[in-house]
């Protein structure tokens, strides 16, 4: 089905990053990405409202910023994940509180699924 | 002459970065990993490898959704250090060879009708930077010359394995015409299973890669025409970067000589290793 | 059903959007070019034309040599007028289809192989904006939705002439899987005969561009092996641009209807157009 | 030749853009390309030296682009002529006198050539 129109959402709990969802996450995406600069990290610090602004972005992204909640970037709002890893690089969020947010779970109990549960990973 | 000599599977999982600069290659967590590329590190150096040629991709680094290439070659003299969100990493610039990349870029475009990007100015991603370090000396300097090549597998719709495997072929053909005696290694980097969003966040699947760590040795073809749906149930959805390794063995004869494997599965993802030397160029040596 | 109605193959002079935009259309030195594109744009209109793909180059208004891509595909539902180093042109910014350039960027990277850079921002130049308001209506905005796809031919290596060809198939490929009941136009734009630089300015073939007009609409495929040496010997080196034509004609059934044709040859290029209509869709209608 | 090399120079007067010379004249393409923005062409005509200086343009690059040595820039200095078409349209200088200058001839005896002499033409 993906093979024809790249949209395939059919594995659960999988939200493919297609075209459909970067053109809707053009703008969001595009804040994270310039995050790989210091310069921006440092402007963002000091106003986070305006850096977003700067971009573009809507009341309700830059709330679902704010309040860290990459389960609804992702699937309502077009976020890829490689980009948002640099608002949480930036926040301090690795991708493990990340990834439990998604996941509807705690670090610990997430930690608690790992088999060899290194600090830092990815 | 160019000679293919041998052709690399890599994973390039972020915190192995992290885990090398701060000199963690004993500690218990991370020795399973670092000791597996130690074989690698010396048989390339006892092979005199001069070029590598490493297909990798960008996590966001240098390249944006604004325009975003499926293939992008390198054809510079050095490119810098990414920094990926929490600064550029300690490593020399990536030593380059525009000369060889350009003619790369004229046998790929011209005799093989690939349509790449090519870029005269690149920021290293640590698609690229985790296996480089682990495989070739650095210090003082790189002890390698480096053409990378940037597989866009973040947004769909993704090249199919079995252009990554024409692909493979078609460096082959430019190496093999690069009038220079360089002695080059394919480098594929990615993977393996891993997904890194949804509900689904954290899925690994190791019977997949042990697989895949197979085939991709002995029976290649068999993995082309896997749609990119089927590399995404199996490995989750980030573990379609594994089609990039599809580039590096398709640049090698059919029959390999298994040099070294290595397998660990730890947090998050399964981290492979793989050395496969080239069959006519050991013949000929 | 997305049906693929027809070809057009023309220059994009810049003075011609400068002489547009003063309607300059009577002035002598003009008239014979711009009454050549009178019966192109009514031709259009009557056979309903919805959307037009438009081959084209940049010519430095968006892309540089520092990422410079083989083939760049626009996604976008707008694209800005270009400033080229003397202001933008008074034109509404050009109307994209995301939806249908989506469609095709899925189909040609997945199905054709074709290993496009993929741009959701993109900024409009010359090479699209000369021919697109001679050939649809743009007051109060656009008649047309334009989907633009930049070829290079600046920087060599160059894709093949071969190569423009296999992709005027995989375009006709992709517009006839599109769901929806699209009528649409390829547009290639170049040349004709012309060359910028050193001894050999100004440069011009006007037999050679007669010859490649007929030869276009009679038998293009014969034009499929020139190497790119030999268009810049006959055309002038800048003329290579004549090769996005095949990008057009391959899209179309190898017999065409000729509609229209114009040539014209002031000052320092060959000006051509020419007008072809697909066999089967005509037949079909 | 140029199938194998991408490198053919053998057709007289013309200097087919390879990679060679966009390597070579990257610094000097890149600041003509910059000049498609209105506000760079003002900083420009500020201070042409500090601006180029911006760009890492060598001496001979800044004496050559002052001089409107578009022969020089391209035959010697890796220029690409859709690159300085846009330093040309900064000072004023069209397609016209800038392949007069290429061809050792003035504008006039350029003219003379033409069979339809359109004032802009390319
Ligand atoms: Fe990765
Ligand atoms: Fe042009």
């Amino acid at each position: 089905m993906s093979r024809e129109t790249g949209h395939s959402d059919h594995i659960p709990g999988t939200c493919v990053f297609t075209g459909q969802r970067s053109q809707q996450g053009l703008k969001l995406n595009s804040f994270a990405f310039s995050l790989h600069k210091a310069e921006n990290r440092e402007a963002y610090r000091q106003d986070p409202d305006g850096y977003m602004d700067g971009y573009g972005l809507s009341a309700w992204e830059k709330q679902k910023v704010k309040e860290k909640d990459w389960k609804a970037l992702i699937e309502e709002g077009g976020g890829n994940i490689y980009m948002l890893l640099k608002v949480g690089a930036m926040t301090g969020d690795g991708l493990v509180p990340i990834g439990a947010q998604q996941r509807g779970e705690s670090v610990e109990e997430f930690m608690k699924t790992r088999n060899v549960p290194l600090r830092q990973n990815m | 002459m160019g000679r293919l000599v041998a052709g690399i599977g890599s994973s390039h999982v972020p915190s192995v970065g992290v885990a090398f600069d701060q000199n963690q290659q004993e500690a218990p967590g991370w020795k399973p990993l670092f000791d597996g590329y130690k074989p690698a590190k010396a048989w390339l150096k006892d092979v005199g490898i001069t070029h590598a040629i490493v297909l990798y991709n960008d996590h966001g680094t240098d390249f944006f959704f604004d325009k975003y290439p499926t293939f992008a070659l390198g054809v510079a003299d050095e490119y810098p250090i990414g920094d990926e969100g929490w600064g550029a990493r300690p490593l020399p610039a990536v030593k380059g060879d525009a000369v060889f990349s350009w003619h790369l870029a004229n046998s790929l475009v011209v005799e093989s009708e690939f349509d790449l990007t090519i870029c005269q100015e690149m920021v290293m991603d640590h698609g690229l930077l985790v296996p480089l370090p682990l495989l070739f000396d650095h210090e003082p300097d790189w002890s390698v010359r480096t053409v990378p090549f940037q597989v866009n597998v973040l947004q769909h719709p993704l090249p199919t394995p079995h252009r990554l495997w024409k692909l493979g072929q078609a460096l082959r053909t430019a190496v093999e015409s690069y009038p220079d005696d360089v002695r080059v290694v394919v480098v594929g980097t990615g993977g393996l299973s891993h997904q890194l969003h949804g509900d689904r966040f954290g899925h690994m699947n190791s019977d997949w890669d042990k697989e895949f760590l197979d085939r991709i040795e002995d029976d290649p073809e068999s993995l082309v025409d896997i749609p990119h749906d089927e590399w995404m149930e199996r490995g989750g959805a980030e573990a379609v970067e594994m089609m990039v390794w599809l580039g590096m063995r398709g640049a090698l004869t059919p029959k390999v000589n298994k040099i070294h494997r290595n397998y660990y599965l730890p947090m998050l993802s399964g981290m492979g290793l793989t050395v496969l030397e080239d069959t006519l160029t050991s013949a000929a040596a």
